[in-house]
This record gives structure tokens, C-alpha cells and sequence, in this order.
């Protein structure tokens, strides 16, 4: 009757109270990182149609997202954006969540996701356009079938909540997908998205990164049991898998995408991986992680393994090779540039769409300042300059 | 004309939403088969059904979260809080979310989500039930905070709200539920008087007085004592309270001189701060003597035996208007100094 | 992997997704409805000490609660109290946990937890000032070792597992217990305080009554897996018991606070019960109620099966059926009388406790309507007089 | 003396605090190993241990709920919230039980909880990073709010917001962190001028202006300005924001017959709000023209690019201080209408 009893766990600071074997163990995995593919039977007949093509166009879409996470650091230490969130290590978790996706599902996610971003069309540009503080939201939601990055954590997995519950009294065969992290679990929010879905049974699928580490707290203090192991006490079937096997993760989205199509319900999804950089541009990780944790994780790439699974069927040519390293260099190359180009935002933005209809008081405020601006001969002049990461706090 | 209840009016409100648009939902605790704790949804599953009138699980934030979700997908959530005091689990989605998408989506996402809250105090209750949050959504950008005073603004105003394509926080004056009047509901929504705007509901021309929601009716019954006294209270119903209507304020004040504002909430930073604020700046010199706030306490709302101490009443609203007509008020003496009077620096 | 599904819910009424066979047979329980004693291995060495003396304290404890609950709703209809929440149905659960407690265990309750208040050795008039409006606290939580009662949803469940953390601090070996409902489970507090608990491994245990009703709402919209089933995924062992068994319930709690002692964490009980009730004495059950519920729990009565127990036993004796009957009508007795005498509080009241240091602000607002208040010769007279329950809602 | 940054010396406050009283506990997220995101915490698990300086799960309403259960146990919880932002998911927990239990209970539980909250924008942030929240807080009747603006006062007023019985939000003004300054490290607490007082930065006789948090020195960058402009301003730092030293404020505009408060946050009912709206009520017929505001204005707060338009700086603050002067501001002209000028009705 009484559930067997959880290790205690104050101080610790272990990234996890289960083993790093205990918890490799438990993964469904399609793909070892020496790149051999493993046969599994629950996973294998819904990325059955995937030949070595394909799997290439996933590889590519990885060497992208992981060249465009570093043009990310390198705007930042050149001034160009105020912070980039790294997504380094989790390339297989993003893409191969993403791009199970039809265009008419719609996604809600964290800050970290640029892998999503790309996989739903959105120029990278647009999303730098957030970073650099130009605007709060870097495309149309409508076109992109994407929210804005969300960066109140766990927010976002009762909006999915909700519109799926719109997607359900429309009677459409969509579904909404929540990205957040495994320190988001621990809020509020998490769990009521939790509780919402599984009583009004929404076509949604709450996919959870768990790499390892919320800033610096690890794993192991939010939680010391699998992420993956709280949704069934709501009543949501719920998938570990290797977060970092691009083929595993498309696989068991497709399982709960289908679910949700279905009429199943929602779906919970804890992809483990691993975040091999810092938070962001200005966190430190040394303050608080062992070196070796992130040797031990080097050697479980998301990218070598597709390489080496490629090069065993003999696709990854040097032609494949060439294609992949000229479409990272455009892509690049185009978001550099764009990203220089972004110009300022005019000063009167301020005021525009805090209401959709006209607001007497807004109004008000919006023409003094224009009448306070008209002093100024250069209208960009007023206020001090503007001091990105002044202070260096690691948000 | 029909005679309704405040409540029964914006019961026939929200079936007259309902009914104008399927993509209309109302959702909150008990809204159901029970119509709410005070039956202001009465009936309404019953003939929509469960999908457009939809009881929720027990959590605000996952309500009002999940309201966020429906209005990206199209919906025009109406969302019930039971009690007032039971917002601020919500706190965060509202004022993180719902007031910001517009904005933060550059105009691309509309949130049409209403926030019905049952609020203020005076029926007895226990802890909770009788809070005045308004002034956190009136500080609050992207928001809108509307509260009726009688069955025809019910009526009507809960169809405008839900209209409105920004995110409206609807407070609804509890202990005048019961209030009757007449309500015209067959008048066309686009014939009404716009949300945004205060009603005067006296005319007088000695001293303008503000309230909104319960207050309203004490203030009215406070012109009518004063009247006997041969003092002319100008009453407004400021029916908006975010943005504040202050062109219609103003002319009062300009015309009288002197301002009383009520409301139950604290005073300290409460609505009526901003309000003698913003009608300090538009008439200082037309003021004939500093402005007067008559309001709650800054303490919790009390037990209810305790509630007529902190609820302006009759007797407290006459003495603001005394002090705002320079006659000192008890209370008034040791802060404000008369007019003209030398104090020592 | 992939866990079972579960069926849909979305506008069913039914007060469970579990049907009541299934779940009757998925309880923990010693006594049966007809007051056959059921032997269960786990449970029973933690309360073999009872002889049929202590199981009779137990029953007067339940016959009195159940007297007091009584003249609550008498009280309420008399006038003399604004409003009652009536615990009838639940008094095995509420009696059977708090008589495990020790005095030093610290309880945080929601607000129907009277007879925990009965059993914390409070005099029921001191909570009745509380539902007459005089105060928002009957009792010093020092003394009584239990916070004022809980209006907010689950923010309890935070506070005990707060207090429980310190009490781990302290190296006690105390424990902290939250109460609360089915219905509060879906609270976001409610699941942070799992996570909180499980991560810090806090002495607290999680007693939730299943009453089966959130006010109108079935425990079906809340969860559509049995509550118990939730805590495990946080990593905190459960149990679910017959909470109209006072025996198992009494059982269950020794179980987790013995744990809560020991160092083992937290542990959640999840007491299935009814509430034969309304909500509260504004509330109507008519409108969402089918009473062929009712009557099915009826026959599963907290108090029915203790005296069938004892009867059997030969110890359900006149002589006891007359104490039991004398001490029921001396507490109904004494509370109905210090109830009515309750005095009033003094308006300045108002004013006291909200800050434990002088506050210049709000001092400026006490003499200022003290002197106010002087204006008048009967310092009662300002105000409207209070019109208790004017509106009608089911608070 | 010492020379200190903002942060350092709320960190030395809080290692004083910690070594003072063993029921003294840090918690927070990401306050351990990392110190916090500004390491305003640096070094202080390491010295007093993971159960006096506790790295939180990722839940804010946790961390103040449990906070709240520490304080009856007897415990003295200093709460970090990792920015401004993110202290909304925990507003039910503040509002509805850290503020109310003293009251609750009669008294018999106090909880001396201090809230620290890095607040305020100029940094170039993403979205909810900048925020300024302290007027909901102010609203809360049983809290305190606080906020220091030189290292100095950070070191004092941490400790005296630990040190007191009820719950304070100490506001720290994050983008003046790495401001230096000197801080006398050996005076007993005891010696300090009270948390509750402001004080007067820059004595002056034309214009009283308020300020708090961030823009103290801005304010006292505008004085000197205008100094040089034969403008004498009267720069006062609020330091507690509730309550209000109205006493000390009443006095300075009771002297200079004008006013400007400026804050970052929103103007309208902001704090702002509140300190006209009392000064006024104090000072009428000291005033000779009608208090200014200076403030940010009804928007979220905008994007790093947008954000020096968003906030009151020197220009602004003089244009402010302009207008009170009844030297018509550019911004001014169309609300509030000249001293004795003909307004038609
Ligand atoms: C409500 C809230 N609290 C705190 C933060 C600050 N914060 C930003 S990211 C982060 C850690 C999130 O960790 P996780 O959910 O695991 O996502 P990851 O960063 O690993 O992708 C924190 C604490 C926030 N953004 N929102
Ligand atoms: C945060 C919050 N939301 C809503 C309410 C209104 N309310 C009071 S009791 C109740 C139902 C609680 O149900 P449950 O937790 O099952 O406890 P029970 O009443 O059955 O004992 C509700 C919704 C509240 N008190 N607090
Ligand atoms: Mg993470
Ligand atoms: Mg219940």
C-alpha cells in the first residue's frame, strides 16, 4: 500500500538523486551515441518511413541550430544582442520534438528554444530582434504557429492548456505543445496545466527538457524522482526518453501528437538531456558544476551519433557533408548580417498595442511625450544612454 | 423595461453574449450546474451546455492561465472569480500575461478575456470574501477595471467588456446584488453609453463626490441628507476606474471646488489617491480647498462584526464633505489644516 | 512505457471517474460498515494498544463533534453565528488523524476541520467567535499547536511544510500536518508544497479529505485518478484509506508521523469520505446533488461501525451509551452558552495587530477615527448595522 | 568606514544578520553555490551552510508559503525573489497570508519575513526584469516597503528590516548595485536613524523633489543642474515607502510650496499617486502650484531599446521640476492649466 520511500535530500547538491547509469538506463533510446540504432519495438514503427535522407535533413536542421546558438554568443560578446540563452547539447531534444509538428499545431514555449523557432520557419533574425531588445515578441504568432518565448517560468503550459481546449471545443485535429524546463516543473502553474489537461482531457503535449540543471540548481532539488514519473498521479501518460537521440524524441511526439489527434488526450514527455554552456551569456557556470559532469556529457552528442549512425549506412558523404556545412554558413551568415541591420524601434512604440482600442489616459501620456520630445532636436537624444548588462546579473 | 436584480441583470447579460457569439465562453468554480455562488450564472449551463459555460478545476492561476490559451486560439473567455479575495492567486497571469500579450505580441494577439469579481464587503462574511483589490489592476497596464453601480450599467456594461477586445477586470458590487431596477434590454449595445465613462448621478453644485460600485447608493443617500442641510452634493458614478474619465470629473470639480472621493479599499495608494492626484493636477486652481478621502482602513478587511467601523458609511461620507467644505470634520482637524491658517514650520 | 490512459472526462458530473465499487475496494480499512473488524497486516501493530476503552474515546469524540456540528447549523439558523461549514460525515477522518498527534505536533487546517480543533483541546466556543465575526482567530496557535483556520485553498499545505522544515532544523522530532480537501488538490500551493517537501524531506504529512464534493464540484473535475496516486510522482509515499474507518485512519497517520519522526519525510494520506452536508450553511446541494449519494454513504455512517464494533465486543454498554450521551449534551450545552455570550469587539479593535511595531500611518488613521468616533454618544452607533449573509451566497 | 558597493554591502548586512541570529535564514533560488544572479549572497552558504542560506526549488508561492510556516515555527526568513518580476506568482502568499497573520492571530504569531526584491529597469533586460512593483505592496495593508539608494543605508536597512518583527519588502534598486560608496560597518544597529524616515539628500528652498530606489541620484544629478540654473531643489530620499515620513516630506514642501515625485514605475496609481495625493492633503495652503509626477508611464515595461524613453531622467525630472515651477514644460501645457490661468467651463 505505502509507496516505497525517496532517499532524503537536503544539501546535495548531485545533479540528480538517481545515478547517471540508473537514469541512462531508464531512457527509451533509438539511437546509442556511438551511433549504432537500437531496435525498439514501441518507437520504431512511427519514424518507420525515416530513410537516410531524412535522417540527414535532422542532422542538418541540428548543425544549424547549434552554429546558430553560437552566432548567438558571439552577437552578444560583440554588443549586437544583451543576452543569449545557449541551447547547446539540446539540438536532438528541440528538433526532433519540432519537427513532428504540422504547421496548424501551435507551440508555447520557454526562452531557450531556438531550435523550435527554427524548425516552425521563423528567420533567426526576427528572434535575435527579442534578444537585442528591439521588440518582446519577434514574429506573428498566427503565421508561425508559435507564442512569443515565455519568460515567466512555467506560464506557458497553461496557455498550451488552454488553447488545446480550444482546439477540442472546435472540433479541429490539432494540438498545442508546451516546451519548459526541469526546473519549471516545480511551479505553480506546472502542475494546474497538469491538472486542467488530464480533467478536460486537451489535445496538448507537455514536452519538458530536464537538462539537468535550472541556473544553478540541479535537477535533484526540484525533484528526486523522474520528471517523467509525476504526470501518471494527474492521469497523463508520460515517456522518458534519451533527449539527445533526435530519433527517439520525434518518435514519442508523434506518439502524443497522435494522442492528442485522437481524441487520447494530453502527454507528457521528459526528453533528458543536457545543458552543455552556461544559462546565458551571463551566468558562470564554474561557481557551481563539476567539470566532469560536462566531459561525461560530451560524449553523449546529439550530433556525433547521427553522424556516425550516417556514416554506418554510408549517407554521410562528403557531398552530405558540404551541403550541411554550406547551409550552417549561409544561415550564419544571413542572421549576422540581419542582426546588425536590425534597426531601433521608433520612440512613440511605447505607446502602441497596450490596448487594441483607444485609452484615454494612454493617449494622454502618449502626447505629452511626443510634445516633451518635440524640444528635442534629435528625437533619439532624450534619456541616458541606454546600458545594456550594466550590472551583469546572470538573468 | 424589465425590473431586475443587479445580479439578475448581468445574468441577462451574459445569456445575451452568449447567445451573440459562439466563440463566448464563461468559466470558473461552480459556475454550473450550482450558477455560481450567487447564482449570477444561473441557468446559463444549462441552456449553452458544459463546453460554453465550463466549471473549472479548483485554481485560479489555471483558470485565468488557461483563459490566456483559449483567447490565443479565438475564445472570449468570461472568467469568474468567486470571491475577491480569491484573485491574487491569479495575480501573476493577469498581470504578467493577460495585460501584456497585446502588447508583447504587437498588437497580433487579442486576449478579449473578462475577469468577473464579485467584490467589497458588508454582507458578514468570513476572511477573504470581502476584499477592494481594484487599485492593483488599475496600476496595472493593459488592463481595463470597469464596476457597475446598477442593474441597467450591469446589464449593459458586461456586454461591453466582453466586447471590449482589451482584457476588462469587471467588479461587481456583491452586496448590491439584490438592488432592483429597471433595465432596457432590448436597446442595441452600440446605443449605450461608452464603458469608459462616469455618470453623473446627482447634479449639485457645491462639492463633487466620487464613488463607484457599492458606494454609489451611500453616496447618493449622502446628497440627499446633505440636501436637507442645504448642501449640494455632486454625485459621479465613475463606472470606470481604469482610465478614469477625468474629463467628466474635472468639469465637476471646476464647477465646485472641492472633492470627496469614497471607496472601501485602503486609502493608502488606493483608487482615490490617483484620483485627487490626477484632479489636483487638471483643476488646482479651481480648488477651493485640498481634496478628501473617505475610505477603508489600512488594515485587513476586519471580521464581520467589525465591518461597519471600516466601511465608509453615510455618517463618514457627510463628514468628508464637511471637511472638504472647509467645516473641520473630527477627524479631520490634526492633518489638515484649515485654509488659510498660519502653522508654524 | 507509456503509461495506462485514462478515460476522458470533460462534462461528466459524476463525482469520481472511479466507479464507487472500485474505489470502496481500493481503500485501506479496518473496520467495515457493519462494524466487522477486518484484519490488515499493515496496519494493524500501530494501533493494537486500543483496547475497547480507548476505540470508545474515540467514538465520544465523534458522538460530541457530531453534536457540536449540529448545533453549529442550529446556531448559524438561530443567528448567533454568520455561517457553518459542517464536517457531518467526517468525523472518522478528522478524529482518527488528530488523535495521533502529540501536542507539539503542529497542525494547519482549511476551515472545516472543527473536530481537529475539538481534538487540539480548543474550546468550540473559541472557534465559533470566529464564524460569529468577532475575530479571524478563536484560539493562540501556541497553546492549541494549530494555525487559525485556512480560507485560502491549500495555502495551508505550504505553511506546514515551512513549519516542518523548521522543524528538521531544529532537530526535533516533532511534525507538521496539513489539512485540506479534495478539491484544493488542484491548487498550485497544494503541489509546490509536495515538491517543496519531497525536496527538503520535511516532517510533514499531507492528510487530504476526499469528501468527494468541492462545494458543487465532484472530485471527478479535479482528478481523474485516485488523489493518492499524486504524491508518489513528487516522491513522497501515500496511502489511501477508508476515512470513515477510525481505526485505519488513526493507523495511517501514526504510520506517517512515525516517519515524519524518524527522518523519513513526508508522507500523504489521502482519507476517502463524504461530506453528507452542504458545503456550508449558505449553500444548497439540491442544485448539483444526487441524493441517491447521500443515502449510499449513509450507510457507511463513521459512527454507525464503531458502535456495531462495540456492541460486539460487549462494550457499547448503557452505562457508556449514557456517558457518551451526558458529555455530548454538557459540550452542546456549554458551547451553545458561550457562544451566545460572546461579546462584541471593541470597534479600535480595527486597528490592533496588523503591525507588531508602531506604524505612523496607520496610527494617524486610529485617532483620527477615535476622534471621530467621539462624536458620537453611543461609540456603537456608526454604521450601517451589519446585515450577516444580506447577499446569500453559498461562502 | 569601508568602501563598499550597493550589493556588498547588503551582503555584509546579511552576513551580520546571519551571524547575529541563529533563526536568521537566507532562501531563494540560485542564492547557494552562485550567490544569486548579482551575488548579492556570494560566499554565504559557504560560510553559514546549506541550511542557513537555502537554494529554494523554482517556486516562488513555495518559497514565501514556506517562509511563512518558518516564521511560526520562530524562524526569521529573508527571502530573495530573483527579479521584480517574478515576485507575482508569490502575491497570493503575500497578500493574503505574510501581511495578515500578525493581525490573524491576534497577534500571537508575528513573522518578521524580509522580501528582498532587485527592482527597477536602466539595465537593458529582457522582458520582466525591470519591473517596478512596490505600489501593490504599499497597498498591502501589514507590510512595510522599503528601498536604499546608497550603500550605506543598504547595509543599515537590510539588517533593520530583518531585525523587525513585521514582514518588509526591501526593494533594492539593482541598477545602482555597482554603485560605491562608504559604509560604516562598526556602528550598532541600535545607533542607525530608523528604517521608517526619509531623508533630506539635497536641502534646497524653491522645489521639493521626491525620489526613492534608483533614481535618488538622478534626482540629485537634477538638483545640481539646476543649481547652476539658480533652481534651489530639495532633494529628498523617501526610503521607507510605507509608510510615509510625511512629517519630514510635509515639512520640506511646507517650505517650498512645490513639488515633483518621480518614480519608475507607472504613474497612474503609483506611488506618486499616494504622496500628492496626502502632501495635498497636508500642505494645501502651503502649495503654490500643483504637485508634478515624473514617472513611467502606462505601458508594460518596454524592450532594453525603448526603455530611456520609458524612464524618468534628468531632462524629464527637470522638465518636471519646470512645470512646478509654473514655467510651462512642453509635456505640461494641455493638463494642467497655469497658475490663475481662465479656464473656460
Ligand atoms: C517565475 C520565474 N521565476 C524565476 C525566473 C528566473 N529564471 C530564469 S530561467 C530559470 C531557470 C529555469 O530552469 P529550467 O526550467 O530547468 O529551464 P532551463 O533554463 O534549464 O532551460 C530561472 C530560475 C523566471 N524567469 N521566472
Ligand atoms: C483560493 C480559493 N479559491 C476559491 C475559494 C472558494 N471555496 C471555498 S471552499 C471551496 C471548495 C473547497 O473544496 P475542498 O478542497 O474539497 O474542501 P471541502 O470544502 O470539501 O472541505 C471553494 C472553491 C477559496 N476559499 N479559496
Ligand atoms: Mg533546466
Ligand atoms: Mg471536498
Amino acid at each position: 500500500m505505502l509507496q516505497t520511500q525517496t532517499p532524503a535530500h537536503f544539501a546535495g547538491r548531485e545533479s540528480s538523486t538517481q545515478t547517471d547509469a540508473t537514469e541512462q538506463a531508464s531512457l527509451a533510446r533509438m539511437l546509442a551515441p556511438s551511433g549504432e540504432r537500437l531496435p525498439n519495438a514501441e518507437l520504431d514503427p512511427w519514424v518507420a518511413e525515416l530513410d537516410a535522407a531524412a535522417i540527414g535533413a535532422l542532422y542538418q536542421d541540428m548543425a544549424i541550430i547549434r552554429r546558430l546558438d553560437a552566432e548567438g554568443t558571439a552577437l552578444q560578446r560583440q554588443g549586437q544582442i544583451a543576452l543569449w540563452p545557449p541551447l547547446l547539447g539540446q539540438e536532438a531534444a528541440q528538433i526532433g520534438s519540432a519537427r513532428a509538428l504540422r504547421s496548424d499545431d501551435f507551440v508555447f514555449s520557454s526562452y531557450r528554444e531556438m531550435g523550435v523557432v527554427w524548425a516552425r520557419g521563423v528567420r533567426p533574425s526576427q528572434l535575435n530582434r527579442v534578444w537585442r531588445g528591439v521588440t518582446a515578441s519577434g514574429w506573428d504568432p498566427y503565421e508561425a504557429h508559435m507564442a512569443p518565448l515565455q519568460v515567466i517560468i512555467g506560464a506557458q503550459t497553461l496557455h498550451a492548456t488552454g488553447y488545446a481546449l480550444g482546439i477540442q471545443n472546435d472540433g479541429a485535429d490539432a494540438a498545442a505543445v508546451a516546451y519548459f524546463g526541469d526546473g519549471a516543473t516545480s511551479q505553480g502553474d506546472v502542475n494546474e496545466a497538469m491538472v486542467f489537461a488530464a480533467s478536460f482531457q486537451t489535445p496538448v503535449v507537455f514536452f519538458c527538457q530536464n537538462n539537468h540543471w535550472a541556473i544553478s540548481e540541479p535537477v535533484g532539488l526540484q525533484a528526486n524522482r523522474p520528471i517523467a514519473d509525476r504526470a501518471p498521479g494527474f492521469g497523463i501518460p508520460s515517456m522518458r526518453v534519451d533527449g539527445n537521440d533526435v530519433l527517439a524524441v520525434l518518435a514519442a511526439t508523434r506518439i502524443a501528437l497522435d494522442r492528442a489527434r485522437t481524441g487520447g488526450g494530453p502527454s507528457f514527455i521528459e526528453a533528458v538531456t543536457y545543458r552543455m554552456g552556461p544559462h546565458t551569456t551571463a551566468d558562470d557556470p564554474r561557481k557551481y558544476r563539476d567539470p566532469a559532469e560536462l566531459e561525461l556529457w560530451a560524449g553523449r552528442d546529439p550530433l556525433a551519433r547521427v553522424e556516425a549512425f550516417l556514416r554506418n549506412q554510408g549517407a554521410f558523404t562528403a557531398q552530405f557533408e558540404q551541403q550541411v556545412a554550406e547551409a550552417t554558413d549561409a544561415a550564419a551568415a544571413e542572421v549576422r548580417a540581419e542582426t546588425i541591420a536590425i534597426p531601433d524601434p521608433d520612440p512613440m512604440e511605447l505607446f502602441d498595442h497596450v490596448y487594441a482600442e483607444p485609452h484615454t489616459g494612454l493617449a494622454r501620456e502618449r502626447s505629452d511625450y511626443l510634445r516633451y520630445l518635440s524640444q528635442f532636436e534629435d528625437p533619439a537624444a532624450p534619456g541616458q544612454p541606454q546600458q545594456a548588462g550594466q550590472t551583469g546579473g546572470a538573468r | 423595461m424589465t425590473v431586475m436584480t443587479l445580479a439578475g441583470a448581468i445574468n441577462a447579460g451574459l445569456r445575451a453574449a452568449l447567445a451573440a457569439d459562439p466563440k463566448t465562453l464563461l468559466m470558473g468554480e461552480d459556475i454550473g450546474a450550482l450558477g455560481g455562488v450567487y447564482r449570477v450564472t444561473d441557468g446559463l449551463q444549462a441552456e449553452f451546455g458544459p463546453r460554453r459555460v465550463v466549471d473549472t478545476p479548483l485554481a485560479e492561476s489555471g483558470i485565468l492561465g488557461t483563459a490566456v490559451g483559449l483567447g490565443y486560439r479565438g475564445y472570449r473567455p468570461v472568467v469568474e472569480i468567486q470571491f475577491d479575495g480569491f484573485i491574487y492567486p491569479a495575480f501573476d497571469q493577469i498581470v504578467s500575461q493577460v495585460s501584456r500579450t497585446h502588447a508583447r505580441t504587437r498588437g497580433a494577439v487579442t486576449l478579449p478575456i473578462t475577469i468577473r469579481v464579485p467584490f467589497g464587503g458588508g454582507i458578514g462574511s468570513a476572511e477573504h470574501h470581502s476584499e477592494s483589490p481594484e487599485a492593483y489592476f488599475a496600476h496595472t497596464p493593459g488592463l481595463r477595471v470597469i464596476s457597475p453601480s446598477t442593474p441597467q450599467d450591469a446589464f449593459t456594461m458586461i456586454q461591453q467588456a466582453i466586447a471590449c477586445p482589451d482584457p476588462v477586470l469587471f467588479f461587481e458590487p456583491k452586496r448590491r446584488y439584490h438592488v432592483k431596477g429597471e433595465v432596457d434590454v432590448e436597446r442595441p449595445l452600440a446605443d449605450a453609453a461608452p464603458m469608459g465613462g462616469a455618470h453623473v448621478v446627482v447634479a449639485g453644485s457645491d462639492v463633487t463626490l466620487l464613488a463607484y460600485g457599492p458606494l454609489v447608493a451611500t453616496a447618493t443617500d449622502a446628497a440627499t441628507a446633505a440636501r436637507a442641510e442645504g448642501i449640494s452634493i455632486e454625485v459621479i458614478d465613475l463606472r470606470s476606474l481604469a482610465p478614469l474619465d477625468l474629463d467628466t470629473l474635472a468639469a465637476s470639480v471646476q464647477k465646485t471646488g472641492r472633492l470627496v472621493v469614497t471607496h472601501e479599499a485602503p486609502g493608502f495608494g488606493g483608487l482615490g489617491a490617483e484620483i485627487v492626484a490626477s484632479l489636483t493636477e487638471r483643476c488646482f486652481d479651481y480648488l477651493e480647498h485640498a481634496p478628501v478621502r473617505v475610505t477603508g482602513f489600512g488594515v485587513p478587511y476586519p471580521p464581520a462584526k467589525l465591518e461597519r467601523h471600516y466601511l465608509p458609511d453615510l455618517d463618514r461620507i457627510l463628514d468628508g464633505v464637511d471637511r472638504a467644505l472647509g467645516r473641520l470634520g473630527a477627524a479631520a482637524a490634526p492633518t489638515v489644516p484649515a485654509r488659510g491658517a498660519e502653522v508654524a514650520q
